[in-house]
């Protein structure tokens, strides 16, 4: 057992998984456990640039790609922005937490997922159905796959990121800022029914 | 180096995309008509709506069962057309609610409209496929949409529902993504024709077990918190405070068939395999919910959150019919929600026209009891529609619910699951108090306060609208042979 | 040898620390960010997977997610401003005027 | 003769609706009248029936309509006027007209008179059907017709107020009816369940059908019939243990209570034996049959006990009745049928008349029926004490009046079937009658004038009303020498009825005679002795011996009513309010409730889940997915 | 007219509809009318009625929901045929002497709602079909007795609402499985009570089935311990409501047994002989004791009406003509009668608004009239031959002997009771001294009031001497139904039983 683990370890592969694994993992623990909302969004930042790593490590290179990209480029800057104009910058005082709760059940998925995946899951049966083409790069691969059978996503992806964006606009927008309801106190313009007295 | 590839349009079968598409330019029409002219008034945007809707639900009734289309992407069979069909007329009905003769918040915005129709769109793909990835990001574009709807209300509480429903909304998306890594997993594939295949030969695997349940839960959580199915259900009642209305009554419909459309053919799936302890999950949700949420909704001070709870036992209702997985469990699914669909339409369209911007009668409450005390004598045909509304969903027959009701519990005394039906009939032995609730408020009790300015809201559209529920909840009993020998035509041509 | 196990052990953990995160959070903000970890997670999953069964299908999907969670962040914190602005706190505690 | 059977039956009817349509008028004397003339026409059929009957024997049976049918069963209202039922028309037709006329004189003042008549024919019409039925259901209807007229005519002053025990001991009329209503209807479930045990096992109600089968059936059957059929007997004919109604039914009006409660509906319970005669000369059934005599003679001995020492001049004639009933009984027990129905009729004659005659006094008296209240009334009422003193002295057994033959008929057939104990025990009961017969007409008639100082001043009854009353004083005299011609009657119908005595007694007749003679003479010269006398040995109340035990167990009446009370009447409210309060509201009840209360609260419980803390909602969300996860993964690991 | 029965249904709900735009004030004449049509087309369907006949007649099919078996499906026989008239004659009386001034054109249209659920019930032959109209009679008489209703109403109607609800539920999911059992034996699926009869079961379905039929019926007769929202419903019911309710709906859940129970499950009914007999015992021995502990009037007869439908129960399950005969009999009578007995209480309670028995005494004196009906209709229901009350009575416990004499003794003292508290009531609130000054100025009966009850003397009477007319048909129809029953019994016991209480030794 600690002679695989050892001799995992020494692949190039395999350091670069484990280290990748601690890092992440630790950086991921600080995201959700530090008070500090700076060192949590930091620290997320960093873990998704290591799991673009696990990508790189794992050939999706488009895919790890994008993970910079999207992630570390938008997604991150996002929350930045956020959190500058929540003023979230100072410690976050968590009330009420149930300590106990939530490492159990955090414990708890992580055993039952983790013997879920200790199952013998891989089949050497299972065809691949969009199989990468060997000697392509990835982003390539990627392109054909995703233009031709993940088109429709694909669209719909863009749909999906109009209406984030839509939903963005009008939410951030002014006109939330007052009630465009009609004033119902008004009372004397009350269409009044009733049944005759 | 690779092949360039040649599709020919002829089998990409474009005709499977265009109900979609046309709720998409639908939506985009109405931003651009918005950029055009802002000074225009929310009718046309609502009647524009019903138009593309009108031509989307012709669209979709063209189209021919058991298609394939795009890569195999897109999948129309019978259950994708009924629920598309379910999911367009349901949006078509909800959106005339909009016709107060008071404006609300949402409404003077174009985009609330345009959002509407994406998000119908979303539904649409989400149904209409049976690749996780596109039901996924289908799902969540009509999500993002509800969410977007929701927090438009413009309302403290509106906002507090749509953080609640988006961030539980979040937990879930993750489960889902779980879930579907975990099939992924085990089948190399997140095609459901393609995993049931795969499946069915790793059945006998030693050792696999474990996974195979576990992403049945994965994918169970995502849905039931979809479905609101005990312990998920948490944010509904909450939502549909906050929520305006006919959203509410909009969400207890649609949201719902999609997401059962989907459940149908994961779980269906699942239970098709072999995996009885995916039936017996179900079961078991689906009996605590509609209990639970029964109960829950007994000791409720305000008639929207008891609707809300009540269409929590509806779901759970529901929710025990497809774990049956035979075609009139199935098809019980569709007609519940056919049927269902017209009486909440009516119940949710009389608390919007009693809505006023500020509470009057209950600091908490928008639509407390009290509010609908001695209404007989106020307003007697509202009364009496209402309380037609209330029976129906109580299940007193002839109104609508009672054939989908019993139509669920017949498919589960067929099935040999008569306890079920008996637990469904107590079920509903203990709602009909809540529902009577309101009816006896209603009609043995007296005028409280501001007796004149309930129907605040009232207009002749709405009027027609209440009048058509009205008359379907009544005249069910005309249609519901149609419509069910249509659906199980569909649902047993598509082979669930 | 990494085996296709490694990697989704680490998915699980990563997963469940996200899980955690979201229960423990009462921040709305770090909240989010508990949920990205848990995308993040599924993430490593599909791409492993995918390179073991030689399959692009998992690349896809997690194209897909970072999507969906891109336009999830957008709608998110579109609703967290405007709740910002009405409440002026993103404390999840202050959050329940609605109940029972 | 059809039209005669109907006209003696509805001839009463008319009468009863003829008054009922005046029921809420003032007094109309011609309401009387005419109920009287209807009551009348039916004696007169009554009588051409008979006198058919007497001449060319043949029994008239008519089918009036069909009335119960469903499956296998089927009676109709049917009627046979044979010899046991024509001498009941003629009787009860006779006293009934006598009565009717009796009471326009009687009820005089009452402002309820026209409801008074109505009720008065509507109960003639049901002893009409009761007797003249040729099936037991039709006995069944006038059965149960007589006990509501009866419950009408005992509560007929329903306006009197409740008393005390100590105060009245029949409490209020209201109450006295109720109790006679229940007690019937007590009886009545035993008579039901007779006919219902006849039906089943003979296919039919009617008389001649189901005593043709009679040979066919088990003991079992007999026995049970027999003994179901003589309960009902039981009730209507008040005897022991359910004999405590007819003493307060003297609550009554005095024409009720000759008529009803003396001539005819308290005979019902003779009737039924004597018409079931093929049943009870079954040699099944001689066990039942004997304790039917000895019941009777108990209930004879037992009711003149209670007479010795009652002051209520109704009471006692009330308990005379009681007694003479169990004279009935002990004849037809003993199968001497025949007898039992002569006597049933001789009684119904000089009973009626006490009665009448008692009830002038209290009409005289103002209602008082306090025997120490009274005392030398012959000078005042002089017809009345004349009408009394036949009566009594016929009641007394003396001969050669109607009682003598009868009384001493009953009397020598107990010793004729050798059931010493019973003839010993009726041999005293006849002394005993005498002198409590003879007490009540000294106490009233003779002895010192008592009432005067108290303040009544008592005059006689109308003309018309003693004139009324002289056909029975007539019949009280004379219908026992007819007693040989009527035996030949009633011994045209066939074996079931004829009884002789045996060469034995026939020989020692004239001992036997004597004997009863000698004690019903005993009786009336100690009653002479001890109250008919004047001046110093004038009766004296002796408030000693009205102290001693004896005598006030008997005036208590043995304490049957109190037991009742005690032991039935009170436990049975009791329990009725405990299942009520304990058991109805807060077992059955509550249970309901308590479902939904339970419901309810757990809602309630429920409903905290629901904080509105979305912490909470995702920390159920997480526990519910990693519950479901946990369990899937445990479920998948056993098998 | 073929269709009369779906006149006779509709009419009313049609009439009903119209009526929302009639007058206020002219309502009441309308809704007295339309009964009063709705009555005559009831003599008309007896009149039409081939009494010689014993099987279904006027039947109308039309298949609704034909994927499902529903179908609309009516017939009625010589057992449907008098309870119809009887409750269109009952809802006529009833709205003729109705004394309510509040909100009257809403009792009205409820009314009219009513008797179209009532009617309904009884005529129905498709099981969705009765359950429909079964359901759809709550609602009406929900509002009847929360609206109008006493203090404690709204508890009274939720809670006759609920149970009578929760009962059905369990008797649909019942239907159910016998549709389903249909369909797998024949590949038809269908509603049609006409075709279930065709079906023999087995014994441990059918006793399954029983029980859930049993549970819906049973709420509705009501039967013991099922029985305590009874005293609730006609405690806090308007007259009418209480009139509506004991002369029909409790009816129809011993309708229900003749209809379903009986010929669908006969070997299971003959088996549950002995604990509904039982239960049958309790609710005539028990009820009629709790009856003598009540002190209001509307109590002791609400509390009677529990003890006569024991009476009525132990009928049904006689097994043999007498008793089913005498049962459906004895349905007529306790309608009329209890009907006119809450009639009668409804008209004193308007003059003195009370119902306590110790505010009474005496009035008789001064209300003759009312006495005398009183007197009529009381001794009606304890069962006076001759009127209409001894016929059922008497052949039910006839019919019941031949299965238990001891049972029929017990049951029998309901002659007794019966008596007990009804003279008790007679006792305390007509008798005794007239001392309460309250009472003094009582009027008796008005025209109206006693012309409304007139009829009802008359039918008490009238069916009470000649019974005929009526239970022949009736006994026509039920020696069909017993002779089916007969052949489709599968268990030898069963057919025993049922030929055996059916014979009578000797004789004929």
């Amino acid at each position: 057992m600690f002679e695989n683990f050892i001799n995992a370890f020494l692949t190039a592969e395999g350091f670069a998984f484990y280290l990748f694994s601690a890092l992440t993992t630790g950086l991921f623990l600080i995201t959700v456990l530090s008070k500090n909302i700076l060192y949590a969004m930091t620290s997320l930042a960093a873990g998704m640039v290591l799991i673009s790593g696990f990508f790189f490590l794992l050939g999706a290179d488009f895919l790890g790609v994008v993970q910079l990209v999207v992630y570390v480029g938008a997604i991150m800057a996002l929350y930045a922005f956020a959190m500058m104009f929540f003023d979230a910058t100072r410690d976050i005082k968590e009330k009420n937490t149930n300590a106990m709760l939530v490492f159990a059940l955090g414990g708890l998925s992580a055993l039952v997922l983790v013997l879920m995946f200790a199952a013998p899951v891989f089949s050497e049966n299972v065809v691949a159905l969009y199989p990468m083409t060997e000697g392509v790069g990835n982003a390539q691969d990627v392109g054909i796959v995703l233009f031709t059978k993940y088109l429709v996503p694909f669209e719909v992806a863009a749909l999906m990121l109009l209406v984030a964006m839509i939903a963005g606009i009008i939410l951030a927008g002014k006109k939330m800022d007052q009630s465009l309801t009609e004033d119902m106190s008004a009372d004397d313009e009350i269409m009044i029914i009733k049944d005759e007295k | 180096m690779l092949e360039p590839i040649k599709v020919g349009l002829e089998s990409l079968n474009l005709i499977t995309l265009a109900p979609m598409l046309i709720t998409i330019v639908g939506g985009l029409i109405i931003m651009i008509i918005d950029l055009l002219n802002n000074k225009i008034h929310k009718s046309l945007y609502v009647m524009l709506t019903i138009l593309v809707l009108f031509i989307d639900f012709g669209a979709v009734l063209g189209l021919n069962v058991n298609e394939r289309g795009f890569f195999d992407v897109m999948l129309i069979d019978g259950i994708s057309i009924i629920s598309q069909l379910l999911i367009i007329g349901g949006s078509m009905i909800f959106t005339p609610l909009a016709l107060t003769s008071k404006r609300f918040h949402e409404y003077s915005y174009p985009e609330f409209f345009a959002l509407f129709l994406f998000m119908i769109a979303g539904f649409q793909f989400m149904v209409a496929s049976d690749n996780l990835i596109l039901i996924f990001v289908g799902l969540e574009t009509a999500s993002l949409s509800l969410y977007t709807l929701i927090a438009l209300h413009n309302r403290s509480n509106s906002y507090e529902a749509a953080v609640k429903y988006f961030t539980m909304g979040a937990l879930a998306a993750g489960f889902f993504a779980m879930g579907s890594a975990v099939v992924y997993a085990l089948t190399g594939s997140v095609e459901l024709y393609k995993v049931a295949e795969v499946l069915a030969g790793r059945m006998n695997e030693t050792g696999l077990m474990i996974t195979i349940f576990g992403s049945s839960v994965l994918l169970m959580v995502a849905f039931a918190f979809k479905l609101s199915l005990f312990p998920f259900h948490t944010w509904v009642p909450d939502v549909y405070e906050g929520a305006s209305s006919p959203l509410a009554g909009y969400m207890s419909v649609v949201p719902k068939v999609a997401a059962f459309v989907v459940s149908i053919r994961i779980f269906g799936m699942y239970i098709d395999l072999g995996v009885e302890w995916v039936r017996w999950m179900i079961l078991g949700i689906a009996v605590i919910t509609m209990t639970l949420s029964n109960i829950m909704a007994l000791v409720q001070n305000d008639v929207k959150r008891m609707l809300a709870y009540s269409s929590i036992s509806h779901a759970g209702f529901i929710m025990a019919a497809m774990a049956l997985d035979t075609s009139e469990g199935n098809t019980s699914i569709f007609l519940y929600y056919a049927l269902f669909m017209f009486t909440n339409l009516g119940a949710f369209a009389m608390l919007w026209i009693s809505r006023h911007k500020t509470r009057r009668f209950d600091i908490d409450y928008d639509h407390p009891y009290e509010k609908f005390a001695g209404f007989i004598k106020i307003m007697p045909m509202g009364a009496v529609v209402m309380a037609l509304f209330m029976l129906s969903l109580a299940g007193v027959p002839p109104f609508s619910v009672f054939w989908g009701k019993i139509y669920v519990m017949q498919a589960a005394v067929n099935a040999g699951y008569v306890w079920l039906a008996v637990v469904m009939g107590l079920n509903s032995a203990i709602a009909a108090y809540y529902y009577l609730k309101l009816i006896v408020f209603m009609f043995l009790k007296d005028p409280i306060k501001d007796v004149d300015t309930i129907y605040y809201n009232l207009s002749k559209p709405l009027m027609v609208i209440i009048g058509f529920a009205t008359f379907a909840t009544i005249g069910a009993i005309f249609y519901v042979q149609p419509l069910l020998s249509y659906l199980y035509y569909m649902i047993s041509a598509s082979g669930y | 040898m990494i085996g296709l196990t490694h990697y989704l052990i680490i998915a699980a953990i990563l997963f469940s620390i996200g899980l955690a995160g979201v229960l423990r959070r009462r921040n709305l903000l770090m909240l989010f960010f508990a949920t990205e970890v848990m995308l993040n997670a599924v993430n490593i999953a599909f791409a492993a997977i995918s390179h073991y069964y030689n399959d692009l299908t998992g690349q896809m999907f997690a194209f897909f997610i970072i999507a969906i969670a891109a336009s999830e962040v957008a709608v998110g914190l579109g609703i967290l401003i405007v709740l910002y602005k009405k409440h002026g706190s993103l404390d999840l505690d202050d959050l329940a005027s609605m109940r029972g | 003769m059809e039209k005669f059977v109907y006209i003696a039956l509805f001839a009463p009817l008319a009468g009863s609706l003829f008054a009922a349509l005046f029921g809420m008028t003032p007094r109309k004397i011609f309401v009387g009248i005419v109920g009287s003339l209807f009551i009348g026409l039916a004696f007169v059929a009554s009588a051409v029936l008979a006198y058919t009957l007497y001449t060319t024997g043949t029994v008239v049976h008519v089918r009036m309509m069909d009335w119960i049918q469903a499956g296998d069963f089927n009676v109709s209202f049917g009627f046979v006027v044979d010899q046991i039922s024509v001498t009941m028309m003629t009787v009860v037709s006779l006293v009934s007209t006598i009565v009717h006329v009796y009471a326009i004189g009687y009820m005089d003042h009452d402002k309820s008179f026209n409801r008074f008549f109505s009720y008065l024919s509507a109960f003639v019409f049901s002893m009409m059907i009761l007797v003249m039925s040729d099936n037991f259901l039709g006995l069944f209807i006038g059965w149960e017709g007589v006990g509501v007229c009866s419950w009408l005519l005992v509560g007929f002053w329903y306006h009197k107020a409740d008393k005390t025990r100590e105060e009245n001991p029949s409490i209020s009329p209201s109450w006295a009816a109720n109790e006679a209503f229940i007690m019937n209807r007590i009886a009545d479930l035993g008579m039901l369940i007779g006919i219902f045990l006849l039906y089943w096992n003979t296919g039919s109600l009617q008389y001649d059908e189901v005593f043709a089968q009679l040979p066919y059936l088990s003991e079992t059957v007999l026995v049970g019939a027999a003994i179901a059929l003589f309960i009902g007997a039981m009730g209507k004919s008040a005897q022991f243990p359910l004999h405590t109604w007819l003493t307060d039914a003297m609550e009554g009006p005095t024409p009720v209570s000759a008529l009803i409660h003396a001539a005819t509906m308290v005979t019902a319970g003779v009737f039924l034996v004597i018409r079931s005669n093929p049943l009870y000369s079954m040699p099944e059934v001689s066990d039942v049959s004997f304790f039917i005599a000895s019941l009777g003679t108990f209930v004879a001995f037992y009711a003149a006990s209670m007479a010795l020492v009652e002051r209520d001049l109704k009471r006692i004639i009330a308990y005379s009745t009681l007694s003479q009933l169990g004279y009935m009984f002990a004849a037809a027990g003993l199968g001497a049928y025949w007898i039992a129905l002569f006597h049933l009729g001789a009684h119904a004659f000089f009973k009626a008349l006490l009665f009448l005659g008692g009830g002038n006094v209290m009409h005289a008296m103002h209602d008082e029926l306090d025997l120490f209240k009274m005392g030398d009334l012959r000078k005042k009422m002089r017809g009345t004490w004349i009408y009394m003193t036949i009566a009594s002295v016929a009641l007394a057994g003396l001969p050669p009046l109607a009682g003598f033959w009868s009384k001493d008929a009953i009397i020598e057939t107990a010793f004729n079937e050798h059931t010493y104990v019973l003839w010993g025990m009726l041999v005293l009961t006849a002394g005993m009658t005498a002198f409590y017969s003879f007490r009540q007409v000294f106490l009233s008639f003779h002895g010192e004038d008592r009432h005067t100082p108290l303040g009544f001043h008592p005059h006689e009854m109308y003309r018309f009303v003693l004139i009324a009353m002289s056909p029975l004083a007539v019949l009280a005299i004379i219908t026992g020498w007819f007693m040989n011609s009527y035996k030949a009657f009633i011994y045209q119908i066939g074996d079931g009825v004829q009884y002789e005595m045996s060469e034995h007694t026939h020989h020692l007749a004239t001992y036997l005679g004597l004997i009863v003679i000698f004690f019903a003479v005993s009786g009336i010269v100690i009653a002479y002795l001890k109250y008919a006398r004047t001046g110093e040995h004038a009766f004296r109340r002796n408030e000693e011996k009205e102290n001693g035990f004896f005598y006030k167990l008997l005036k208590n009446q043995y304490y049957v009513p109190k037991f009742y009370e005690e032991f039935i009447t009170k436990p049975y409210m009791m329990i009725s309010e405990k299942f009520w309060t304990e058991v109805d509201l807060k077992i059955v009840d509550a249970t309901v409730d308590g479902i939904a209360k339970f419901l309810y609260s757990a809602g309630d419980k429920t409903r905290s889940m629901q904080t509105g803390n979305l912490s909470n909602y995702l920390n159920w969300m997480a526990v519910g997915a990693v519950l479901l996860l946990v369990i899937a993964a445990i479920s998948a690991m056993i098998g | 007219m073929e269709n009369i029965l779906s006149v006779l249904v509709f009419f009313p709900a049609v009439a009903g509809l119209l009526g929302f735009v009639v007058d206020k004030n002219s309502i009441r004449t309308y809704g007295i009318t339309v009964v009063a049509i709705e009555f005559l087309l009831s003599l008309w369907l007896w009149l039409g009625f081939d009494m010689a006949n014993p099987g279904m007649q006027f039947v109308e099919m039309i298949p609704l929901i034909p994927d499902m078996g529903i179908s609309y499906y009516l017939g009625a026989d010589g057992i449907s045929l008098f309870i119809i008239v009887m409750t269109t004659l009952m809802t006529l009386i009833g709205m003729a002497s109705m004394g309510e001034t509040k909100n009257i054109k809403n009792m009205i249209l409820s009314l009219l709602f009513l008797e179209m659920t009532m009617v309904g019930v009884f005529v129905a032959l498709d099981a969705i079909l009765f359950y429909l109209f079964w359901e759809l009679s709550l609602v009406p008489m929900l509002y009847i007795v929360g609206a109008w209703g006493g203090p404690l109403r709204v508890y009274a109607a939720i809670k006759f609402f609920l149970y009578t609800f929760t009962g059905s539920l369990i008797m649909l999911v019942g239907m159910l499985f016998v549709a389903y059992i249909y369909h797998s034996l024949t590949g038809v699926w269908s509603f049609a009570i006409t075709d279930w009869y065709a079906l023999v079961l087995p014994v441990n379905y059918q006793l399954w089935l029983f029980v859930a039929f049993f549970i819906g019926f049973a709420i509705k007769v009501p039967m013991f311990p099922f029985h305590t929202w009874i005293p609730y419903a006609h405690g806090q019911a308007p007259t009418i409501g209480s009139v509506i309710l004991a002369a029909v709906l409790l009816k129809m859940g011993t309708y229900g047994f003749v209809r379903f129970s009986l010929p669908m499950f006969p070997d299971a009914s003959v088996l549950s002989i002995t604990p509904i007999a039982v239960l049958s015992l309790i609710m005539i021995i028990y009820t009629a004791m709790i009856a003598y502990a009540q002190k209001d009037i509307k109590q002791v007869i609400a509390y009677s009406s529990v003890s006569h439908m024991g009476i009525i129960m132990l009928g049904l399950f006689a097994m043999n003509a007498e008793g089913l005969s005498g049962s459906v009999f004895q349905m007529l009578s306790h309608g009329i009668v209890s009907g006119a007995l809450f009639m009668l209480v409804g008209m004193i309670y308007e003059r003195r608004h009370t119902k306590l028995m110790s505010e009474f005494g005496g009035i008789a004196a001064v209300m003759p009239k009312f006495a005398l009906i009183f007197g009529i209709m009381l001794m009606a229901s304890v069962g006076l031959p001759l009127t209409i009350g001894f016929v059922g009575e008497f052949l039910v416990l006839l019919g019941f002997y031949q299965v238990s004499p001891v049972m029929t003794i017990l049951a029998g003292t309901s002659i007794i009771l019966g008596a007990v508290y009804m003279l008790r009531v007679m006792k305390r609130t007509f008798f005794g001294p007239l001392d309460n000054e309250e009472n003094k100025k009582l009027s008796d009966l008005n025209t109206r009031e006693t012309w409304s009850l007139i009829p009802l003397v008359a039918i008490v009477i009238w069916l009470g001497v000649y019974p005929k007319p009526v239970l022949a048909p009736i006994d026509n129809s039920v020696k069909a139904l017993l002779s089916f029953m007969d052949e489709k019994a599968i268990t030898q016991e069963a057919k025993d039983l049922i030929r055996l209480s059916n014979t009578t030794k000797g004789g004929n």
